[in-house]
């Protein structure tokens, strides 16, 4: 095949590339999905002591630091087999239930749902919070930004700081809030709660109630059947903070839970030269490629894959959310007795009902008796060794892998973060886009953007945390290339 | 010879030329005691390698960690420093203070792989200019043994066109010798993930 | 080429940014102490080409810079050239650097903007290779050129001096200089922690080699001090505590109470004959004798006035007695009486604390403390003292017997790797002093056990030789054991001493009736501490630290701070005397400076960069830093400060800075220095490798591509 | 785009995590202020863009640029030097652009060992040892990637930098004071701050804002945070034991971590005027060990389990020892 010199203008695009290639015919032969970069998290990481590792690994992600930070902690803890006190846990989870208000908040008004509420023929310009604004009001503008500033306000009061949490320690906390704080963060709970239902109804309203983008929603084109993964609890319901990982079949089975330690028996990561990002899969049904069905390890782990993979939602207003939204989409049960979504755009509705059920969950904990408890540390005993800490973060279940020596520095890190999970799943929505979208060297460009932005916004893709190197929300650049390897087009578009 | 050994020596190729490699040593030295030594050896006629270039501190307690990575980074193969001996500092007790810095010093160098030999330690009073002159040569000598400072080379030790396999099979296999940081050895790293 | 090269390389470089830095570089050959090794005029060429953008505007060779002409280069160029900065490249700074300062200053430059390198000590004294020393010459002179660019100009600090002066410890050291500095006319502070002055001289006999009777001597001297209209005289008083820095100094003594009002007390004894309490005077008598509860320590004791041993007084053990008050005409008994603490006000300390002597208990096997017949030295002066215990009569433990022979073994607990390394330098005479008034009070055989006999002042090896000659047996060599185990026939009832005699080469057995240990001297067990109090160092072995062992031997490294005596190490009393009267004229010429200057190598804060951490605050041993609470910054005391720079090196902040040795100089002075290589050429740095500058870097692994393919 | 009279502003983000925009982001209702006083013409992040676009303007038409973000590719330090050009003032945004930040210590290895345990992690399937490769000959085509660089490098080691934000990453409150003070320059009511000078920050460290009492220092052990069942609320940290990096961190950030308990983990970077940052604390740490004995000494420094982490966690890549400095100095672009 004939070498390829690559225009400097195309190459500084940068930044998360998809590469198309079209066969003799015109025809797409096959896109890839490059992420660019890496920063070794994995080897740098080894040597330090292992309490450190809740602010290190924030670094990864500047939009989801109390994902790792949790993870992270949680890892240490099983390091050291040291349980926290109740109220650590507590705090820890108050912690990262407001953080999902703020992070699920952010997406569904700011990054992906302006395709849903503004419309997704509108302009790109358009398609935007201040689409969204006009679209609903500019006073709901107001409560996005009083959102985003609960959230930080109470990840401050327990973390320390507003961006990269600080105090998340092997066996608790290192400090418990007081009452003032706990009746604040009640009262930001109360607000959270009715904030998500509000924006449960303006989804009702202008998407439900739209027939063209119901259907959408459930078109052939975004739909994808692979397995489902979720953090689930004793009951089998969403939790975010901690259980243990449920893996759901598209069939609708659920073929295992595992516990964090046991991640290695479950997933394994496959990789191609031609990218940073590895692609996770699920080891038992192994690696076929960028297909999805059964017999493809490829999963999803995105809001809605916790929806399926899961029996229900831990509190009220969520669980009714929860029934709902699987009467509305998935009205018959699978063929293994579980109803599932397989429409990759009701993420978006998805993301809601974990709105709900976070904004119920800070409630629930600030008003725990031991809330504000002092005794938030346990001191380890034991010799550290080696520990797993998984918690459900908004863009996928995230894994942190940790052996130290007797004094607790790392010999070794491995890390599985969100959106990693989620790379073979975006990469086949889209293939699968270009595939609809190109015929025999035709490309509709608006379409093909819109399309690839959509299929790729609803996992909310969060590449800092994947590659561990890049800003939280990618710019895109689609370059198409002839059989011979020329570039016929270059789109370039935010997602 | 494992094959990062192999690839380590090939990189730093000036290595196997030891025997022309004349190190470049920064010394600091005291007012009150090294210094004189060092005025002592010299009004003695005390021979000593010319390697070592001296600086004049008041004490040293004013010897600031950040010197001796200056010196480094400007191309020092090591750095020595000198002052009264313990209990004897004209100051009182401040050569305690530079004593703890140097240990705190050596432990983070070594973390960055620069070889404990690099950086020394020695207490010469004021009249003992022949130790001094002695310790010269030997920490002299020693450096001279273990090459140039050349860390970005070990640091960069993978160039073009090295063959990935093989460095795979090194780190994951039995043979690899352990890479300059002891903490992170891709040994352990690997063996400890099975 | 010759010395006299006058010829200057031109070469302008202003520095942007600095203003124009013009240095003067001149490497001097001293005869051929350099140039013998060094390439003088190779180095002055390379200063002036090379180093043009350092701003080095002429580089001259000169056979001896420090000759008037030499320094006549120097100070004209200033004029003529406009230099602004001076790097002399010659010998140690310690030798030279206030000859080319001065030089500078004559010149009308600030003599702190000269540097003298050293490439006579530090280059061709020490180094053979010619190539080798030259380049290293380059180097030391390029990190002088790169430290002169970022000197400053600076000015002494001028404190004003506080004419009263505290003299620590009332032996004879401390006497003297207090004597010197009240006769001059100044007042004196002496304060001693005994009840009389006198120290260890009070409690000899003979002194050696004259055999002057030691308190015919000393006893004039004490009685001035003590009636010294100039000298308060603070007796059974410590140094609590010092604060201030030189010219101001407040220091905190306590009074211990004596439980007698001096002021009413006259003197007459009568308390102490009273008092029914009888006790073992460890001190004085070396408890050999006895004192009373209520005692002044000797006869001739300054001030006369007793104090009360509260530990052994009956009315303090069992609330009766009363004694003294009883028979006290005076009324000046005073059972309430308290310590007290009074605060002076001082411009200069002079430290005469002494020494105290090596516990001969340490060495087992000479019996001390086990056989009664082995004496150390004090308990002989007290022997042989007329005032003493036995009236001078020199007896066995029984107190009637006199020996018919004497071994006095020397060195015991001096040079010894085992106790102290060092010599105590007066055990030899005393020696020779006891075998001579053995003789002369007993005719008693006597043999000195010697390892080197150093007989090194006036008219010592004069006494040697007249001991010798007075019949005394040396023998050479250190005793092994001394002890009461005869085998041998003439052993029995005996001490033996076992010694190898290195001049026969033989193992020798001695049998003597009595044995002397010569016992050495050893800094004051608290001497440390006071030592910290005062701000001064000590070595490893406690010995204070002089500013200067040769040059400058009763000063200390703080300034204000003298040193006189034993306190610095062991002396005899010449040379005690020799040094209070020399600490006391260090002391005079301050004072009648009035004010001083101090060297301007200090540190200072820079407030708005100090966060108040508080890591420097234990830093300084002279307690020049302080924590301002209101500011919440820390402060330093630039007379206080010593200049050492410990603080500078610990601030986290990088808020604290020192000059004439600011981090600036000392970065530039390294960067100077590895100019140059060990061949002479630059020396190559660490350098990484290009970041690719237009990152089109396809560099190919071609190994992956291999890989991948396969 | 339509002209306009506005300053332009760019805001690039090249190795970053995202939390440098997000930091911009929670400025708040300022951030109309920041689009009215600037025309926005690059933030990936945020809006869209092209690079196109910046490729087009004349040298020196953006008024203003703020990267975030390491350089970590040649890509990354091809658009660094691009906007160099471009923009009046480079003001380098965060501790990544500034010193590196926690990326920065993948220089203590190499790149090939960062590939080699990026890809060979227990959980990796790659039995082939495969390891990304900056030219791939797919079956379709070849596909580049931008090359991974040998060593992580700050922005001042790649392009000149003009002004310094730091923080890890900048306090929200900060960023505004400091784009108020560019703003008001560029119109002219205000001074404009030196060059090199540091924006949003104190002038001195973070003890200087921490409401923790504090005393003289003398330290008798080093203690790990998880050794400690409980933290005195008041007490200055360090003086706990805790490593804390405060009196060297500089300040700006209000002493947020050490309110939390949480010690100082030095992301604010240096104090103004200092070398190297690392050096600074070792120095001090070691300064108030409370031994003098080399072994006791041992056993307290032992207390600092990690040293080149403790010391240089955020600054190693701006340190005098790994930084990548040379290489822009002999760089003519």
């Amino acid at each position: 095949m004939e070498r390829i010199t690559i225009d400097p203008v195309t190459r500084l695009e940068g930044h998360g590339k998809i590469e198309i290639f079209l066969d003799p015919d015109g025809e797409v032969a096959n896109a890839y999905f490059q992420i660019p970069e890496l920063r070794g998290f994995e080897r740098f990481c080894v040597g330090r002591p292992v309490e450190e590792m809740p602010t290190l690994t924030n670094r990864i992600c500047g939009v989801c630091p109390e994902a790792h930070h949790m993870a992270s902690a949680k890892a240490a803890d099983a390091v050291y087999n040291v349980d926290p006190p109740r109220t650590a846990k507590l705090l820890r989870e108050l912690l990262y239930s407001a953080f999902y208000v703020t992070d699920h908040t952010t997406h569904f008004y700011a990054l992906g749902g302006p395709d849903f509420v503004v419309g997704p023929d509108a302009p790109a310009a358009e398609r935007n919070i201040l689409g969204v604004l006009a679209k609903v009001g500019m006073e709901v503008g107001g409560q996005v930004i009083q959102a985003r500033k609960n959230g930080h306000n109470v990840i401050e009061m327990i973390g320390g700081r507003k961006i990269h949490p600080a105090t998340a320690v092997p066996g608790g906390m290192t400090h418990g809030i007081t009452e003032e704080q706990r009746a604040e963060i009640e009262k930001i709970g109360r607000w959270s709660i009715d904030f998500a239902q509000f924006s449960l109804g303006i989804f009702d309203q202008i998407v439900l109630a739209n027939d063209a983008y119901k259907d959408m929603v459930l078109s052939d084109g975004y739909t994808q059947r692979t397995y489902y993964m979720g953090l689930i609890d004793p009951n089998g319901k969403v939790n975010f903070y901690d259980g243990r990982v449920g893996i759901m079949s598209p069939e609708g089975t659920r073929v295992g839970t595992y516990a964090p330690a046991e991640y290695r028996d479950w997933i394994a990561e496959h990789v191609e030269p031609w990218t940073y990002l590895k692609f996770p899969y699920l080891k038992k049904v192994g690696w076929q490629g960028f297909v999805d069905g059964v017999d493809s390890g490829v999963y999803a782990a995105t809001p809605l894959s916790r929806l399926n993979a899961a029996d229900g939602m831990a509190t009220p207003l969520a669980q009714a959310a929860y029934e709902r939204f699987y009467a509305t989409l998935a009205p018959r049960p699978e063929a293994g007795g579980k109803r599932i979504v397989h429409h990759q755009l009701a993420t978006h509705w998805a993301r809601l009902v974990e709105l709900l059920y976070a904004a119920e969950r800070m409630v629930e904990l600030a008003t725990d008796p031991e809330i504000t408890s002092p005794h938030v540390r346990t001191v380890p005993t034991e010799t550290p060794n080696e520990g797993v800490g998984v918690v459900e973060a908004p863009r996928g279940t995230l894994t942190h892998h940790y052996k130290t020596d007797e004094r607790g520095l790392l010999t070794a890190v491995n890390l599985i973060v969100g959106t990693t999970n989620n790379y073979a799943p975006m990469s086949m929505s889209i293939k699968k886009a270009a595939e609809s979208l190109i015929h025999k060297g035709t490309v509709v460009h608006q379409g093909l953007l819109n399309r690839v932005e959509m299929a790729f916004r609803l996992y909310d893709p969060c590449f800092g945390c994947a590659t561990h190197s890049l800003p939280g929300e990618m710019p895109l650049q689609v370059a198409i290339r002839d059989s011979e390897g020329r570039v016929i087009e270059v789109l370039s578009q935010n997602c | 010879m494992s094959v990062q050994t192999a690839i380590a020596s090939e990189t730093t190729g000036t290595v196997s030329q030891a025997t022309t490699f004349e190190p470049v040593i920064i010394g600091f030295t005291c007012n009150w005691c090294s210094y004189r030594a060092a005025d002592l050896a010299g009004t003695a006629r005390t021979k000593y390698p010319p390697n070592v270039r001296l600086i004049r501190l008041m004490c040293s307690g004013r010897l600031d960690p950040t010197f001796v990575l200056k010196a480094f980074a400007e191309g020092a193969d090591a750095v020595l420093l000198t002052g009264c001996h313990p209990g004897e500092c004209h100051y009182i007790e401040q050569n305690y203070k530079a004593l703890r810095r140097y240990r705190l010093l050596r432990r983070t160098l070594e973390g960055m792989g620069i070889e404990p030999a690099r950086i020394q330690l020695v207490w010469a009073s004021a009249a003992e200019g022949v130790r001094l002159a002695g310790e010269i040569a030997r920490v002299t000598e020693e450096v001279r043994a273990l090459g140039p400072l050349n860390w970005p080379k070990d640091l960069l030790a993978e160039v073009d066109g090295v063959d990935l396999e093989a460095a795979w099979a090194a780190t994951g296999g039995d043979s690899g010798d352990p890479p300059p940081e002891s903490d992170a050895n891709p040994d352990a790293a690997s063996e400890a993930t099975r | 080429m010759n010395g006299n090269g006058h010829s200057p390389v031109e070469g302008a470089a202003p520095v942007p940014g600095e203003g124009e830095i013009r240095i003067g570089v001149y490497v001097c050959h001293c005869g051929s102490n350099i140039a013998g090794t060094v390439d003088v005029v190779e180095v002055a060429r390379w200063a002036a080409e090379a180093l043009k953008d350092q701003g080095v505007v002429v580089a001259r060779e000169y056979k001896f810079m420090c000759s008037s002409p030499g320094q006549e280069l120097i100070t004209d160029d200033i004029r003529n050239l406009g230099l602004n900065r001076i790097v002399v490249a010659a010998c140690s700074p310690h030798l030279h650097e206030n000859t080319f300062r001065t030089a500078t200053a004559r010149a009308g430059l600030n003599p702190y903007l000269c540097e003298l390198v050293s490439v006579r000590e530090q280059d061709s004294w020490v180094h053979t290779d010619r190539a080798a020393a030259t380049a290293k010459a380059k180097a030391i002179l390029a990190g002088g050129v790169e430290r002169v660019r970022r000197n400053a100009p600076l000015d002494a600090i001028t404190v004003d001096i506080n004419p009263a002066t505290l003299v620590v410890g009332g032996g004879i050291a401390g006497i003297q200089a207090a004597l010197e500095i009240a006769d001059a006319g100044f007042p004196v502070y002496l304060v001693e922690k005994d009840p009389s002055i006198g120290g260890h001289m009070a409690q000899f006999d003979k002194t050696f080699p004259t055999l002057d009777c030691a308190a015919c001597i000393l006893t004039p001297r004490m009685v001035s001090a003590g009636t010294h209209p100039n000298i308060t005289l603070m007796t059974w008083s410590e140094v609590t505590h010092v604060d201030g820095f030189v010219g101001n100094f407040t220091a905190t003594i306590r009074k211990k109470a004596r439980y007698v009002d001096a002021d009413l007390c006259t003197g007459c004894g009568v308390c102490a004959e009273k008092c029914p309490k009888k006790v073992i005077d460890e001190v004085y008598e070396a408890g050999l004798g006895y004192r009373k509860a209520i005692y002044t320590p000797f006869d001739q004791a300054v001030p006369r006035t007793p104090v009360i041993d509260r530990e052994n007084c009956t009315y303090f053990e069992k609330g009766t007695c009363k004694a003294c008050e009883k028979f006290c005409e005076a009324d000046a008994i005073r059972f309430d009486q308290q310590d007290e603490e009074v605060t002076i006000k001082v411009g200069n300390i002079i430290m005469a604390t002494g020494y105290e002597l090596f516990d001969a208990r340490r060495i087992a096997q000479y019996g001390y403390g086990r056989l009664p017949n082995v004496f150390t030295s004090l308990e002989f002066e007290r022997l042989s003292n007329s005032a003493g215990p036995t009236n001078g009569r020199i007896v066995l433990r029984d107190g009637v017997t006199e020996p018919k022979t004497v071994g006095v073994i020397h060195c015991v607990g001096s040079r010894d790797r085992n106790f102290n390394n060092y010599c105590s330098a007066i055990c030899c005479m005393q020696s020779l002093k006891f075998a001579h008034l053995v003789k002369e009070h007993t005719g008693a055989t006597v043999y000195n056990f010697y390892i080197d006999m150093r007989t090194t002042a006036k008219a010592y090896d004069e006494f040697y030789q007249r001991v010798m000659e007075e019949g005394t047996l040396f023998v050479r060599g250190k005793p092994a054991e001394v002890t009461e185990a005869g085998r041998l026939p003439g052993e029995e009832g005996k001490i033996i001493v076992q010694v190898e005699d290195t001049l026969a080469g033989r193992q020798r057995r001695i049998p003597v009736d009595m044995v002397v240990l010569s016992v050495g001297l050893q800094p004051r067990a608290d001497a440390k501490e006071l030592a910290t109090r005062l701000g001064i160092s000590c070595s490893s072995d406690g010995w204070a630290i002089e500013k200067h062992p040769k040059l400058d031997p009763v000063a200390t490294m703080t300034e204000g701070v003298f040193i006189a005596g034993c306190v610095s190490g062991p002396k005899d009393i010449p040379s005690s005397v020799a040094q209070g009267a020399a600490a006391a004229a260090r002391v005079l010429g301050r004072i009648q400076q009035k004010q001083m200057n101090l060297e301007p190598i200090k540190a200072s804060v820079h407030p708005d960069n100090c966060s108040g951490c508080r890591i420097c605050n234990t830093m300084c041993p002279y307690n020049a830093i302080s924590f301002l609470e209101a500011e919440g910054v820390s402060s330093i005391n630039a007379a206080m400060c010593q200049g050492c720079g410990t603080c500078v090196a610990a601030c986290p902040a990088g808020a604290i800075s020192g000059t004439g040795f600011s981090n600036e100089q000392v970065l530039a002075q390294i960067e100077g220095l590895l100019m140059v290589g060990s061949d002479g050429t630059p020396l190559k740095r660490a350098v990484f490798p290009e970041a690719h500058p237009h990152g089109n870097g396809h560099r190919q692994p071609d190994a992956v591509e291999e890989a991948v393919q396969a | 785009m339509s002209p306009s009279a506005k300053p332009k502003l760019a805001i690039f983000g090249a190795a970053s995590c995202g939390g440098c925009d997000v930091a911009i982001v929670n400025i708040h209702e300022h951030i109309v202020d920041v689009a009215n006083a600037f025309d926005i013409v690059l933030w990936p992040t945020v809006m869209d863009g092209k690079y196109s676009d910046i490729e087009a303007l004349a040298d020196g038409e953006i008024a203003v640029t703020l990267v975030s973000g390491s350089m970590r590719t040649d890509e990354t330090i091809h658009l660094a030097r691009l906007l160099r050009r471009k923009s009046q003032f480079m003001v380098s945004f965060g501790s990544c652009a500034g010193e590196g930040c926690i990326p920065g210590l993948a220089n203590l290895s190499s790149r090939q060992e960062i590939l080699d345990t990026a890809f060979s992690t227990p959980s990796t399937d790659n039995p082939e040892g495969l390891r990304p490769s900056w030219e791939f000959g797919a079956a379709e085509g070849v596909l580049h990637l931008p090359e991974f660089e040998p060593l992580l490098r700050t922005l001042d080691q790649v392009v000149d930098v003009d002004y310094t934000i730091p923080g890890c990453p900048p306090e929200s409150g900060q960023i505004w004071a400091a784009l108020e003070a560019v703003v008001k320059a560029l119109n002219g009511t205000g001074p404009l701050p030196p060059k090199g000078s540091v924006l949003g920050a104190g002038e001195s460290t973070v003890c200087d804002e921490c409401g923790r009492k504090r005393d003289v220092k003398k330290i008798g052990r080093f203690v790990r945070i998880q050794q400690v069942a409980e933290i005195d609320p008041e007490l200055c940290l360090l003086e706990q034991g805790l490593p804390c990096n405060g009196p060297a961190t500089r300040s700006g950030c209000g002493a947020l971590c050490p309110a939390a308990s949480a010690p100082c983990i030095g992301c604010y970077g240096a104090a103004p005027g200092v070398i190297d940052y690392g050096a600074r604390l070792m120095s001090a740490f070691a300064s108030v060990v409370d031994a003098t004995e080399p072994a006791e000494i041992d056993r307290v420094l032992d207390g600092i389990a990690d040293p080149v982490g403790q010391f240089y966690r955020f600054s190693l890549a701006g340190s005098l020892l790994r930084s990548g400095r040379s290489a822009w100095q002999s760089d003519g672009e």
